[in-house]
């Protein structure tokens, strides 16, 4: 008995979250739906993994019409707020201009254009996550 | 270790296609049992004869050499796809193994990780 | 299993290539414009209608009122669930495939 | 002047779909002889019933409605786009001529310039 | 007219909706990865093959070896061009439209 | 017998030419091709349009792999060199984080990533454009 209703008892779990779209694309929002249920569903969000043109998320430099959300804002407060490990895809990131001091220097590039909660690293956290993670979803394919 | 296969289905020239062997090619180096399937226009990344130099790219033939290299140990290309592009598979520039729809949703089930990219 | 459609049936062939690689008793969840596949007298639901009726077939709400796709017009083999419901989705399953 | 016509075929979803109608916006407040056809996606832009609270987004209606109000002419739906959808002219949310195949190539030949978006 | 098509065919709807509104007397470039279409023994290639004799076909020669599409395999009706005849061809056309 | 060489001869003629694809899209080459061959034909660019995910060719951060050509660089390159009008659509770019100096300090974000060439400017540009030039050629769509 017992043993079937630790069947059926999934208990909490590890998510592992990927964004591939960039903020103008409907999936930053849904990831960011997903991401808000996982944690008051009483998951933990192991790792957030921004690839391709989601990378642009992590900019700073966005301005947003009044009337409208702030899709970069919001992701920037909620990582913020529960305290998780978002990775920029660091390739992915100096191709398209996204770069946090560091890189803007070892580049010899006028400015930086993102910060902390936001943090540039290598693919193998993408691979690191996928193995870790007990579910993993990937957004804006 | 969970193995994990990569989709890839889009055309060579797309920024997207180097991405997706970047992923497969970074997944091995970390000793991730891999696999790649081609699929839609990914199956143009295979094509013999690309010249990217003439649309000042640079060639994906070296990453795509790099994939049994680096240990990736399936190379698949959907036979769908290259039927529907007039492409065989002996025009193909890797060894890939072809395989039917039913091969794919099996792939699919014996991997633990799927990702399309 | 779980596989995730995103995109428009009628912008890309990921919805074909899904159909093609999907096995019974596997899940389809139908998420952003993959919600206009569910709108009466397409091409694309029926070929949802066709699948085996051991798929279990689900769609986002959120999604559905979010591009008017009315809750009446929708099959009632499909359920219409919110992201919790989502999530829970991938706990019970063990991998998630996004097309 | 010249006049332009516009080809909106983004999914209201996609931001092209607003920056479509910013232009086609933009070239009427300029006094340009302008007219929009909403086209394979973008017949979705019409739907009524929209709720873009629900997905995070600002309601295309009110763009939607300037288009006639700010002086774009013609409002035009393709009616093959619109019958692969399951939609009818009678649910869109505004007043648009449906248009088939020959009135779409016809409407190409009569307007100066063609900007698909 | 002169109308210039840029995505594959297998990739979108453009293809379709770019065919529906050409008409007779017009002209049709294929560019980027719409060089795809001209492979023989597929659907689009014989799309193109159906188009009137009078609307003329052309396809930019960098983007076919580009994409490793071989000339020896273009469909005779097809004129290879370069970016200075393409900017002939936009001088000769009226108006152009990008698909 | 003037008249029909009249009608052969199409002259030089103004070209407008919009861009509305970013840097990672083989778009960007195309355009920049056909602008050179617009020029080297003998005709003139009246002006250069900018809009959608094509105002990231306007920032000065991206950095290339070394064995990668830098087509945001050859953009800025070409239309230095000829002295060309280069309008990026100023609603598009804010959205999109691309900002000048002005913007920058606007909407009190920390950094600028653009600078001239290139121009924020409005769709009225382009509405323009489209009104005075012989030719208006779209990439990227």
């Amino acid at each position: 008995m017992a043993g079937l209703l630790c069947f059926h008892w999934v208990g909490f779990m590890k998510f592992a979250i990927a964004l591939l779209a960039g903020p103008q694309d409907p999936a930053a929002r849904s990831a960011l739906e997903f991401a808000r249920a996982v944690l008051s569903s009483g998951h933990q969000i192991s790792h957030l993994f921004f690839y391709r043109e989601a990378v642009h998320l992590a900019s700073l430099l966005g301005v947003q019409p009044q009337d409208e959300q702030d899709i970069t804002a919001e992701w920037r407060q909620f990582i913020t707020e529960h305290r998780l490990d978002a990775v920029v895809c660091i390739a992915a990131a100096l191709r398209r201009g996204v770069l946090d001091k560091a890189e803007a220097q070892r580049w010899e590039r006028p400015a930086a254009n993102t910060a902390a909660p936001w943090e540039l690293s290598g693919l193998g956290q993408w691979v690191d996550a996928l193995q870790s993670a007990d579910r993993a979803v990937t957004f804006g394919t | 270790m969970k193995s994990l296969l990569i989709i890839s289905r889009h055309a060579p020239t797309r920024h997207a296609a180097r991405e997706a062997l970047d992923v497969a090619l970074a997944a091995a180096a970390f000793d991730v049992p891999c696999g790649i399937l081609f699929m839609d226009d990914g199956v143009f990344q295979l094509m013999r004869g690309q010249d990217a130099a003439q649309i000042g790219q640079k060639s994906l033939a070296a990453n795509l050499q790099a994939l049994p290299l680096f240990g990736v140990e399936d190379v698949l290309v959907c036979q769908h796809s290259l039927g529907e592009r007039g492409l065989q598979a002996s025009q193909c520039l890797l060894e890939a193994r072809v395989v039917n729809n039913a091969e794919i949703a099996t792939l699919i089930e014996h991997y633990d990780q799927i990702l399309t990219l | 299993m779980l596989h995730i459609l995103r995109h428009s049936p009628h912008a890309d062939s990921r919805f074909a290539s899904c159909l093609r690689a999907i096995n019974a008793d596997q899940s389809l969840l139908l998420i952003e414009d993959a919600v206009y596949t569910l709108l009466p007298g397409t091409s694309g639901r029926n070929a949802l209608e066709y699948l085996p009726a051991s798929v279990s077939l689900y769609t986002l709400e959120s999604d559905l009122l979010g591009r008017g796709v009315a809750l009446d017009d929708i099959s009632s083999r499909i359920e219409v669930i919110d992201y919790q419901m989502m999530v829970a989705l991938c706990t019970e399953h063990a991998k998630v495939v996004s097309w």
